[in-house]
């Protein structure tokens, strides 16, 4: 059986060609792997290097999308010597020096997932084969991810996944060529228990709405296996669909319930939804047990505090990284990003901009655009200086580790991005799991092998 | 019995913003035989009149505070109204939180002019057209509406709440005997239900009680031989459309501290409201309003923990399963006019 | 030839060799030209030309020949994935069982569908069908997970092991025919020029031919022509003897059957399955495909596939910082101002653009691109009045008020 | 013993008792024509007759095979025919294509799954389709789309349409309403033309009496539902009962 055949054309793309009407048929198959000078898909040549930045620009995360897109224009800009260099500066990895990747000219594609995984497969093959990208990054939904990281597996490029926080992207799903910088579902729970224990006390009857589908199982079964360690009781779970717009029939019955605090397993328009409607219901002004009701969201993104408006402040959940950390990484990416753009990033762009970095430097480290090189490059690696203090690849999965934030809406807030404010910082040792961890699919869960493609 | 009570209640507000999209739809339909896939986008573009008023509201002009600073550590630029410098910070904020009341008056206006101006420049041209074209012209009219808001005010929901004194809610299970905190219902749903009665009544009125109703009436039964009477129905049917508009954009405007509005808010609700009409019988203003209502009960019975745990799944698909029960039962809906869009 | 009219042999043969010459066709522009971004050339975009082609030919046996107008087909196609990908993994990764598998289980489906929800007629049926999709996609996105894959969807993976494939332990498998991968390419460089021929292309185009091949047979077969008569005057139909129902439902199931093959081939040609391919606005997609391009014309959905898949894949890859090398060459303020203007329409504006695209066709060309063409026909022959072509017929059918 | 034998036909709609105890035979080979004023119920019977409606009580056979429960194509394909007021052709088709369809019926019953056949080689059909256009001297208008032949030529196309399938029962409903002198003419010329080459029964329900004293060999008067008397044209005219039922609505 012959090898994937994603073309080569980041060869003929950068490569000066003879003109006239010389026909150059060239046949790709297994053979190709003996060709030493290229032996993966769309490795580069000439004095650029393409990457494929493929965000939802159509759709309800439209906004995060242009966040990630800005932070990997940014990531592009430094890479290649322009602006202040950002990170760059404060990257425990001294490989990146602004003269590109492995000395060549990054330049970049764009394309619209529409948050659909046909189309964000489409987009991204459409990079592969049509332009030549030898990368594949972003998204902003699990599903996105998980159906794009199954392409690049195929087709022997990497995949450095955006903003994905399902168990699956890097659980039961995980591939070789895929990789998460983005914490995730069990992560969130981990780190919200304690703190949520510490707040509202240990015998708390908790009732779940989850979005129904693989997101919000895998973050409610976090969510309630780490609180339920707490002395948490679950009341009840009940599962809303994708599709609804008004919570009313769902948060009504909670106090009927007996419950004293509700969990949104919602993100993006649902949380905005159902944390607005369940305010609304003026259920953080009642009295249930004897203890004030408590609402909790597990995933906080600055952009969905923004579209809830007041209806946040108070509200604890947890986030992978927030500009108003003062570490030196985080403190020049706001610096560099702010000064660009005028506002702070959010998480989305800042994950993305330290995938970009991270691949980048691992490429360099490597000597090598082959796939296969990166993995052997970014497995195992440790780092630090992006933003999340020390943090681990690990190789079991291709997962990051690293400290987790848990946040709180603030009350006060001075602006329109300063929404959130940090209340605690969960340890990377707090959230880490074993890699056949049962909600991160067993030990059926396989990397694979990785594949170059050609 | 309370989780009942609950939920009918629930049901009811739901189904009057069904049933208020709903109206406008077979208004627009009834009268002018144009299956308009516009008529979301219209809801939404009301409920941005609501975001719009807000935004005009909190006009601000730029204060320099030394004694914070940004993100940056730059000096902290406060966003102060102009509202607050003409009213005084307490009445200005006042102003502004009341900004959703406001926008009805603001909304009536606008969206009688986009009603008027749809149906003239657009609409008008395609009577005669095929449902299939007029279903493409208007789809289309929708994604570039849409489109166009997203350029200004982005894809992010934008919060508009109600104004203080209408947030929370009140224990509706206390005034009738229950225990406390068993039925609860948020004060301003009661007004959007409020609200939602007095429009569809005040429609229904209008067209029952006025000569131009009479006429419009008469119109959607038989629009030839209105027209051989000497009146320029044409006119008339160009108010209807305008009415409709208004009708929607009021449902949007009264729904944004529901839910934070956004662009694609009108796609949502598109498809919904085609169900509705369709349940209720096309052509059937009180048929819309009923499977309005009806869809909203049951889609809120079918929310419930109990009801989901005999049948999972149950509330992702009661609304769709209703509608090909009743239309099975019911060939031309609840109270639909044979012969209408059957063909 | 193959039991067609001159006329339908002629356009045949031209569908045909546009689809087996697409690679030079759609590659128009030299590699390293500003025009490149143009290229709709490679293996995917050609894919999904013809894959959505198969889609809106299935569509348009229903909706142009019976006016029955269905807005719940999407739901087919994703069936016919779920099916194809099931084939796959449990039994073969030889897209032939997969495909035939795709169009069965499709069938199948539309068999229900159809026979529920053709009991009513006009917008009645319509709202069927779209309620039936709606429960699959919702259904499919949430409690079936575990046949569904959910959210996340289906692929392959390394734990798949078809029973009839060998593969090596933690090898995923690919789909291929009798040993040909599917993404297999030959590529061709003349000068500047770069042309890839792949070979799921040419899988999924004999497909489509095969499709377009059997559309036109039923178009112009009695049973055609009972479908017109269906659209025409279901009343008399009756009173002549024939009962319009059993054609109604075979118009449905066939064209379910088209889906389910596009549905297959989608599997086939990139081994992955969402169920967002059910969601309505998937079924709307192809009702517009076929309103674009013209209803009721052999050719016409063709056509409006490839333009609304056209725009989606390369109007949305086009970034600001690709219109700024365009017009590199103007003086920096009208290279501001021609990007300023631009902006709105291309990359994350290209909903925008396909939305006037739909409103200006509609408004000016009734019968869709396939009038747009015979427009412009007409003005090289206007002499020749009598040179009405078979797609003209059709599109003149399409009576103002219906 | 008729070919087409009602007994005790009634039916109701709500209030109203639309048919009530309606016996008719209609002999074979002959032209029985039904008439009355508005609202006797002659549409309802005819509806009854073709299965669109099912009457409450009462019986109606066709060659001694019941009507009842069959659906309109079942009873299309035992011989029986229908005209309508305004003639019902498929508009979008050519006129060639109206006349092939009902030929396709006749041949192949109420479903045949021919989807791969070609039209074109149909020869026999088409030989057929393009006899009874020139026998109804349409031919040349073969290739017209029906919507634009005029409302004589429809008529017409119609005619063919149900004759091309050798019906035992032709049943006309108001044939000639809302025609001009001319074209009624023309219309009886061309009914009288096929009752003597063919072996037809016709049912014919008219106002205008002048079409039906030209062509009726008996006529039934129905009033309010029930039939009033069932004579030759020669006794109808004068009649006291008919013109006590018409109140001189009509021109007797």
């Amino acid at each position: 059986m012959s090898k994937s055949n994603f073309t080569r054309r980041g060869v003929l793309k950068t490569s000066v060609l003879a003109g006239g009407a010389l026909a150059v048929p060239t046949i790709f198959d297994g053979s190709v792997w003996a060709d030493g000078h290229t032996g993966f898909t769309n490795a580069p040549e000439g004095g650029t290097v393409t990457l494929g930045f493929n965000v939802p620009q159509s759709g309800p995360y439209a906004d995060e999308g242009a966040d990630e897109l800005r932070a990997y224009e940014l990531a592009v800009e430094h890479l290649n010597g322009g602006g202040d260099g950002g990170m760059l500066n404060t990257f425990t990895s001294k490989t990146l020096d602004g003269t590109g990747i492995n000395g060549k000219k990054v330049e970049y594609v764009t394309g619209d997932t529409q948050t659909k995984s046909d189309a964000a497969r489409a987009s991204a093959r459409s990079m592969i084969e049509k332009d030549g990208a030898i990368m594949i990054t972003g998204g902003s939904s699990s599903g996105v991810a998980v159906a794009v990281q199954a392409l690049c597996q195929e087709a022997g490029v990497i995949f450095m996944a955006g903003l994905t926080h399902s168990n699956d992207t890097t659980g039961k799903d995980r591939k070789a060529n895929g990789f998460r910088h983005f914490f995730n579902s069990y992560m969130s729970g981990a780190a919200l228990a304690p703190v949520l224990a510490a707040n509202y006390g240990t015998d708390r009857k908790a009732y779940h709405l989850t979005a129904d589908y693989n997101w919000g199982y895998t973050t409610e079964e976090a969510v309630r296996s780490s609180t339920e360690a707490m002395g948490w009781e679950t009341v009840n779970a009940v599962k809303t669909p994708l599709t609804q717009t008004d919570f009313s029939s769902y948060i009504a019955p909670v106090l009927q319930s007996g419950a004293d605090t509700l969990i949104l397993n919602h993100y993006g328009g649902n949380m905005v939804n159902s944390l607005t409607n369940a305010v609304q219901f003026g259920l953080r002004d009642k009295q249930v047990n004897g203890k004030d009701f408590q609402i909790v969201v597990p995933l906080y993104s600055r952009l969905m505090a923004k579209g809830a408006g007041a209806n946040v402040k108070g509200i604890f959940g947890s986030t992978n990284w927030h500009w108003s950390l003062t570490d030196e990484g985080s403190k020049a990416f706001v610096k560099s990003f702010g000064t660009k753009y005028g506002f702070p990033p959010s998480q989305a762009a800042h994950t993305c901009y330290v995938q970009t970095l991270l691949y980048a430097d691992a490429v360099n480290r490597a000597g090598s655009f082959n796939p296969c090189a990166v993995v052997e490059a970014l497995e195992g690696y440790e780092f630090d200086g992006l933003g999340n203090g020390p943090t681990l690849y690990r190789a079991d999965d291709h997962q990051c580790f690293k400290d987790v934030l848990v946040v709180k809406g603030k009350e006060n807030p001075t602006s329109e991005f300063d929404l959130l404010e940090i209340v605690e910082i969960t340890p990377r040792a707090q959230v880490e799991y074993a890699p056949d961890h049962p909600q991160m699919g067993g030990a059926a869960a396989t990397l694979g092998t990785c594949n170059p493609g050609a | 019995m309370e989780a009942i009570i609950l939920q009918i209640l629930n049901g009811l507000d739901k189904g009057s913003a069904y049933a208020l999209i709903a109206l406008g739809l077979t208004l627009i339909f009834g009268t002018l035989g144009v299956v308009n896939f516009a008529h979301g986008a219209l809801f939404m573009i009301g409920a941005f009149c609501a975001v719009t008023l807000q935004r005009i509201l909190s006009l601000s002009y730029e204060v320099v505070d030394d004694t914070r600073t940004d993100f940056l550590g730059n000096p902290l630029k406060v966003d102060v109204p102009y509202v607050n410098g003409w009213f005084g910070p307490e009445m200005g904020q006042t102003i502004i939180e009341w900004s959703v009341p406001l926008a009805i008056l603001f909304a009536i206006p606008v969206m009688m002019f986009v009603g008027y101006a749809m149906e003239r420049g657009l609409i008008k041209h395609f009577y005669k057209r095929p449902h299939a074209d007029q279903i493409l012209v208007t789809f289309g009219l929708a994604i570039v509406l849409q489109e166009v808001i997203k350029a200004f005010y982005g894809a992010n929901p934008i919060p508009t709440p109600a104004p203080p004194a209408f947030t929370g809610s009140f224990d509706f299970g206390a005034l009738i005997g229950f225990d406390p905190n068993q039925i609860i219902y948020p004060y301003w749903r009661l007004i959007y239900f409020t609200f939602a009665a007095f429009v569809i009544t005040a429609v229904f009125a209008f067209l029952q009680f006025t000569t131009f109703g009479m006429v419009v009436r008469a119109g959607m039964a038989d629009r030839e031989t209105v027209g051989l009477l000497g009146i320029d129905i044409d006119k008339r049917f160009t108010m209807m459309f305008a009415i409709a508009a208004v009708v929607a954009g009021l449902a949007g405007v009264m729904y944004t501290p529901i839910n934070s509005p956004n662009y694609h808010m009108g796609m949502d609700f598109l498809v919904l409201s085609f169900v509705v009409v369709v349940v209720g019988g096309m052509g059937s203003l009180p048929g819309a309003v009923l499977a309005g209502f009806v869809l909203g009960i049951l889609e809120s019975f079918a929310s419930m923990a109990e009801v989901i745990d005999i049948i999972p799944g149950i509330n992702q698909i009661i609304i769709y399963l209703v509608a090909i029960i009743i239309l099975l039962t019911r060939p031309r809906g609840l109270m639909g006019r044979r012969g209408v869009m059957e063909d | 030839m193959f039991g067609l009219s001159t006329k339908d042999t002629t356009l045949l043969l031209f569908v045909a060799a546009l689809t087996l010459l697409a690679p030079f066709l759609l590659n128009p522009f030299p590699e390293n030209s500003a025009m490149a971004q143009f290229n709709a050339g490679y293996p995917d975009l050609m894919q999904r030309f013809v894959i959505f082609g198969t889609f809106a030919i299935g569509f348009n046996i229903l909706f142009g020949l019976t006016g029955y107008l269905s807005f719940g087909h999407a739901a087919f196609l994703g069936v016919g994935s779920y099916g194809a990908i099931w084939m796959m993994k449990l039994l073969t990764l030889n897209v032939i069982p997969a495909i035939i598998m795709g169009v069965i289980f499709a069938g199948l489906f539309a068999l229900l569908v159809g026979y529920i929800s053709l009991r009513r007629s006009g917008i009645y049926f319509s709202i069927l069908t779209l309620a039936f999709a709606q429960m699959s996609y919702a259904l499919a996105y949430s409690v079936l997970t575990p046949i569904t894959g959910g959210e996340t969807g289906l692929q392959l993976k390394a734990t798949d092991t078809p029973l009839l494939s060998n593969l090596a332990p933690g090898e995923i498998g690919r789909a291929n025919l009798f040993g040909v991968d599917m993404r297999s390419s030959y590529e061709l460089v003349i000068g500047d020029w770069l042309f890839t021929f792949n070979a799921g292309y040419y899988i999924a185009a004999v497909c489509m031919l095969i499709g377009f091949y059997i559309s036109i047979r039923i178009f112009r077969s009695p049973f055609g022509m009972m479908l017109r008569a269906v659209k025409s005057n279901q009343q008399r139909m009756n009173y002549t003897g024939l009962n319009s129902k059993p054609y109604t439902l075979a118009a449905f199931v066939i064209s379910g059957m088209y889906a389910g093959l596009a549905g297959g081939l989608m599997v086939a040609m990139d081994t992955q399955v969402g169920p967002e391919r059910m969601f309505w606005t998937a079924s709307g997609e192809v009702v517009l495909m076929a309103i674009l391009g013209g209803v009721g014309t052999l050719i016409g959905p063709v056509l409006g596939a490839g333009m609304i898949k056209y725009m989606e894949n390369i109007l949305s890859k086009i970034n600001d910082a690709i219109l700024h090398q365009w017009f590199a060459f103007m003086p920096d303020g009208i290279e501001n101002l021609l990007v300023a203007i631009f902006h709105p329409f291309i990359g994350k504006g290209w909903h925008l653009t396909l939305g006037m695209l739909f409103m200006l066709i509609v408004i000016f060309l009734p019968g869709g691109l396939v009038e747009g063409g015979q427009r412009i026909g007409r003005i090289f022959r206007r002499r020749d009045r009598k040179a009405d072509s078979v797609e003209s017929d059709a599109a003149k059918q399409r009576k103002p008020a219906e | 013993m008729g070919i087409l034998e009602i007994k005790n036909v009634g039916k109701r709609f709500g209030g109203l008792q639309a048919l009530s105890d309606v016996n008719l035979s209609v002999a074979e080979n002959t032209v029985h024509a039904i008439i009355g004023p508005n609202g006797a119920g002659k549409s309802t019977l005819l509806n009854c007759l073709v299965g669109k409606l099912i009457p409450d009580t009462g019986s109606v056979t066709f060659q001694g095979q019941s009507l009842l429960g069959r659906k309109p194509h079942e009873i299309n394909q035992l011989g029986v025919s229908r005209v309508f007021q305004t003639p019902e052709i498929f508009a979008d088709l050519t006129v060639l294509e109206n006349v092939m369809i009902p030929c396709f019926a006749h041949r192949d019953g109420a479903f045949q799954m021919n989807a791969l056949r070609g039209v074109r080689s149909e020869t026999d059909i088409r030989q057929k389709a393009e006899q009874i256009l020139e026998d109804v001297s349409m031919l040349e208008k073969e290739n017209m789309q029906a919507s634009s032949l005029s409302r004589g030529d429809k008529r017409r196309l119609e005619m063919a349409m149900c004759l091309v399938q050798d019906p035992k029962l032709l049943l006309l409903d108001e044939p000639t309403a809302g025609m001009a002198r001319a074209d009624t003419n023309n219309t009886i010329d061309l009914l009288k033309e096929i009752k003597d080459k063919r072996d037809i029964t016709m049912a014919i329900i008219e106002h205008d009496m002048h079409v039906v004293f030209s062509l009726a060999e008996r006529i039934t008067v129905l009033a309010q539902g029930t039939p009033l008397v069932e004579e030759t044209p020669e006794n109808i005219k004068g009649h006291p009962k008919v013109r006590e039922a018409y109140l001189g609505e009509a021109q007797v």
